[in-house]
């Protein structure tokens, strides 16, 4: 058989059982797989996490270094995020720089840790307009087993939390202390298959998905980013509808991460 | 979105500071067929954003790894001018415009009938020229217009259009200073006949209801845009607005 | 029929008509295509133009940017011109780095502006050896129907004349002045169809031409730039003959500009 | 290698800082099949460095250009983590990565029996997340249990292990400060089963006898490495050590 | 060409600065058949410029797309060493090299019989490895020599030379110095058997007058050059010069 | 025959004729082709060699620059090597930025100088901290006759002797002086062929070669940097009578050094 059919062989099937409310791994429709956090893994890093949602993980660092302030916010430090979809973590990653759907992950996490004000870049500031501390958040895909989105910004998330500023090493002071975090997005990443919607796609479902969305909530259940993906559509009613499930939904995650950063 | 961190009052006895309602677009004006050597195009204004849409296709799809055997492919392409922007851009592909130009291309495919035309690349070139926030919207607002000018076979046309929130209000179209001090920005694109969403985006912080608020909002946006791009194809094409 | 058959017949009409002295157009050799300029259309540039000859359309943006002067010409500010073969100009236009045609295209604009002293680079000095203005040309071309060179050099000199130096936004000055301008190069662009030669080639004519010569004066009749291109070759006498048909043929580009950037 | 400027002084009665013997390896731990999307793979530690290995293969030789008719070709690519080092890294291949594939492929094509596949590619991903002296002989260790947990016909393994010397001493497996101040390193990489040599580099300062003393010991080492990766496997599919 | 604004008096009875007459070439000397492994090569020293040429062709022609199915490709690439100009040179290739690149290889396909080699290659390497102002025609003049050592078929050599403008006066071949501080530059290459120009360029201020005179100029060097072109083939293959 | 064919072809005979001691050019297993090398050549490069190696030459230029140290060695001056395979060299060799055997040779190379110590840095600094002298050794291959390692480094070591320090341009001193130079490391590259080993291997022999070995020593005989290449191998005992045989064989290439650094 062609790759064709059997990808449409096995759209048939997953949007069928999706149809009756089941999913080929076993789980309800807005379920998360088993989640695992390690933090602090890295010595090189100021701040590192390995997570793993079902058989996807992801490894990030965090690295602090001094650096100039933009003209534009002098008393203000600055984030850089990177994503690497690392050739061991699938057969379709290729080397070289990376491509669309690794620029929209990093760049998605970016926005849902940034526009979330997640860091007080006001207190990465060490002397106003002459040095801050930039924040370089770099997230390793060591396996790709579906839902990059919910992951990464977990592991973001953890390394952030695991993060210390090396104060000591640079002689900015005598204590290394946390990075100043004041809020922790959680986002929830839906599938449609055929016209049932379901929780944290898995490998085969990503394959044959038509569209995705992705729901970041803070910890007090207020919205802080969003991305749709892909060339199906959802109507207003399933966003509705999706956004008020991830609202629930990520209390999983949400206890993993508190676990893990505490 | 810097995050709402300006004393800016931006809603002052139910205006805005360019003096428009909360719930009031921009003003848009929309052109089809403005290129001669595209096989569609399109021109629009809206508030000071100024953006050209061209066409080209089916044609071969390179590079020859990107085939579909079953569909053609939409190669949506968003790029912004080096002057368009008060502080130069240097010129060539950024990781933003990379992500943008992938988001549309998605959207896009929604409403392309590429079934017709298996193996082939249907190409869509937006340039900004000047941007004051939202452009993306009107790129992708611009780039249908441009395909239905090149007789490219579509479900429909696709409106694009944002809502957001300033001074903790959910107002329609942020201008460029609602941008840059706002607390939050969700752009919207939809497929008017059948009701769906094919681009969603936030960043910021909304509550609940004001998510729901600015969604709706946004959607009725759209529909005022649909109209807009209809009555300038039916300009080019005859057949009144 | 196989593009190439329709290719040799088309050069075969034209190169026909041609030595009748007959274009596709109906232009006289020596004839330009209507032109129209448009300035000031860009409020984030600080001069723009956009410029029609014929069915070819470019827009050029001005912008200029405080920089530290070269350390070989501390009291001269600089300039930098680039040329975006925009792919909704055209079918060839691929997406990409520029290639050879956009870079050669942005290098003979360069040089006539540069060589001919157009800017007095003087007069962009702020403060000797520590600020200077950089003046940045970027043209995008819109619609290629032909004749690229002598749209952009008149889009680059529209836009210059038409450009400010922004004294005021940077604090240098209380009033925004026009930029140091002292010549007035337009270029003329010359075809080779068979045995004849003819002005300002249609996008037509540019497809069977087999040799292109770009011949740019000042107001004053004197030669300030010239670029031959193409695998053809002219004779001395026709490149001669062709130089002195430029030194007229220009009056109505000339005009042109003079209307648009007084 | 700075050129043994440093005055410190890395041994002391015969034991090093970090507490080894001038002829011990750091303590080194190997997993097989610690991946789930790659056909093989492999975690290894190695004092602090950190190195995962992954093998899809064969596959398609990619770019066409490269495949050889009557041979698989093996595609090493090693990859530091900008956060594996103290002063973050640039993402992104530059030139030491480079050379390092190189002579990694270089390496395992010898033992891979690339007869058997024609046109085909082996790819072989390391990525180092912590590093700390030494991750080229890791990488390459790492690899070739990554090749054997992916069922890739081989005819041996590929142990890889540097000595160096230090205070004018000959030591086996330089730690990170004994090669920032150090006087020579050489790394080698062998197949046990012939005793051939398929990865030799050095950089430094060695006399006629500390080469040969420093072969050796490396030698050795990478005997000891074979024993580790052999029952990394064999803890893997059973068998026993 | 900075413009004119010297003050240098370049011209002093009748003689430059480096003794030359207004009208007089710097030295030139051409050597055939330098290099062992090009299919023909040149090597030329033009006052201390000193540049290498190298051919290989017909060859298959990379990438593929390029090929034309009735005539070979002509692909000229010229280049600077690092260390051919007082301030270092960053390797690879720049925008200036791709222009110069560009129109040597248009004007070689003018004598190369391209139409008897379909869908081929012809490769044409410049090494410019001292480089003292008129580099271009330097390689230009180089590579046809080197065409014609590689045995490959042309109706032609091409010389190439430049006429320029110093302290008001037209002379031939700017060396460094007049270069730098000249008024004008105008490089030429031709087709002496038929009078072509093939390549023109001009940089700077002329009256028409002083235009004619230049491009007379410039031809004149040509056809000296040609005489040099023809001595150095002569010598390698016979026939006295 | 098709290529393939004629590659086993020569292998079979390039073996069969080491097997008995002999080369296809005559030589022995342990011998030098003839070398020549000229310096000085080059007026825009501080030091330059043009050197021959056989069929294989490779021209080498050395440009002094003023620049800024390190921020972890203040006191030292710092260097940066190249190497370009040019076209006219090889048919092999493709236009585009460095690939792998040219990224090998250049850090092959660098090694060689900066692990030998060949250079005095401490002997670069000009104001501890602020200015100090950056090498640059760019090397130009003009043809491929095999062995580039033993060319090249060659090249760079005379290119290196050759070298002033350009004091008197820069207004640091008063006199140009020559380089601080302490050691003249000489590399011996070897190649196995079936299960022979020759020295400088000629291009017909490195193409049929399965390992490469380079060995390069000091003029004390003292080991300074070693790489092996290929997929092929060497055994221990090969390797140790490989570099025996290097310490001998290296005088050749170091008394035409000497008499051209002298």
């Amino acid at each position: 058989m062609s790759s064709a059919t059997v990808a449409n062989l096995m759209r048939g099937h997953i949007e069928k059982l999706a149809a009756q409310g089941k999913r080929t791994d076993g789980r309800g429709a807005n379920e998360f797989r088993g989640v695992s956090i390690e933090t602090g893994l890295i010595g090189t890093a100021e701040g590192s996490s390995r997570v793993s949602l079902g058989d996807t993980t992801v490894m990030c660092g965090v690295k602090l270094l001094v650096g100039t302030p933009y003209p534009d916010s002098p008393g203000r430090g600055s984030m850089t995020t990177t994503a690497e979809l690392a050739c061991l973590a699938s057969e379709q990653f290729e080397p070289g720089p990376p491509r669309e759907p690794a620029i929209e992950l990093a760049r998605v996490v970016d926005r849902g840790i940034r526009e979330s004000q997640m860091i007080d870049f006001e207190g990465l500031c060490i002397e106003h307009g002459e040095k801050v501390w930039i924040v370089f958040i770099d997230m390793h895909i060591l396996d790709h087993g579906g839902n990059l989105f919910d992951c990464c910004t977990l592991a973001a998330a953890s390394a952030l939390g695991n993060a210390k500023i090396p104060n000591v090493q640079h002689g900015i002071a005598d204590k290394d202390v946390d990075l100043p975090l004041s809020c922790w997005p959680i986002s929830c990443t839906f599938a449609k298959l055929g016209e049932t919607i379901v929780l944290d796609p898995n490998h085969d479902e990503e394959t044959v998905m038509s569209a995705r969305l992705t729901v970041a909530h803070d910890e007090n259940g207020n919205l802080r980013a969003m991305q749709k993906g892909y060339s199906g559509a959802f109507t207003p009613d399933e966003i509705k509808a999706s956004v008020k499930t991830a609202r629930t939904a990520d209390k999983t995650l949400r206890k993993a991460l508190k676990e893990a950063t505490k | 979105m810097a995050g709402g961190n300006s004393d800016i009052e931006f809603i002052k006895k139910g205006k805005r500071l360019d003096g428009r309602k909360p719930d009031e677009l921009r003003e848009v004006r929309i052109e089809a067929g403005v290129l001669n050597r595209a096989d569609g195009s399109c021109y629009l204004e809206w508030g000071n954003n100024k953006v050209y849409a061209g066409v080209f296709g089916p044609i071969e799809c390179h590079p020859r790894h990107k085939q579909q055997q079953d569909r053609a492919i939409v190669q949506a392409r968003y790029t912004m001018a080096p002057f368009s922007v008060n502080d130069r851009k240097r010129p060539g592909y950024d990781r933003r415009s990379s992500e943008i130009s992938y988001i549309i291309s998605q959207a896009l495919e929604r409403v392309v009938m590429v079934e017709q035309f298996p193996r082939a690349a249907i190409r869509v070139d937006m340039q900004v020229v000047e941007a004051h926030a939202g452009t993306r919207c009107a790129a992708l607002t611009a780039a249908s217009v441009a395909l239905a000018d090149a007789g490219i076979p579509m479900t429909d046309l696709i409106p694009s259009c944002a809502a957001g929130k300033v001074s903790d209000t959910v107002v329609l179209d942020l201008n460029k200073e609602e941008d840059n001090y706002g607390q939050a920005d969700l752009p919207l694109a939809i497929v008017p006949s059948t009701g769906e969403v094919v681009l969603l985006q936030l960043d910021g912080h909304l509550t609940p209801e004001e998510f729901e608020q600015a969604l709706d909002m946004a959607y009725k946006g759209c529909m005022d845009l649909y109209e807009i791009q209809r009555a300038a194809l039916a300009n080019r094409y005859g057949g009144g607005a």
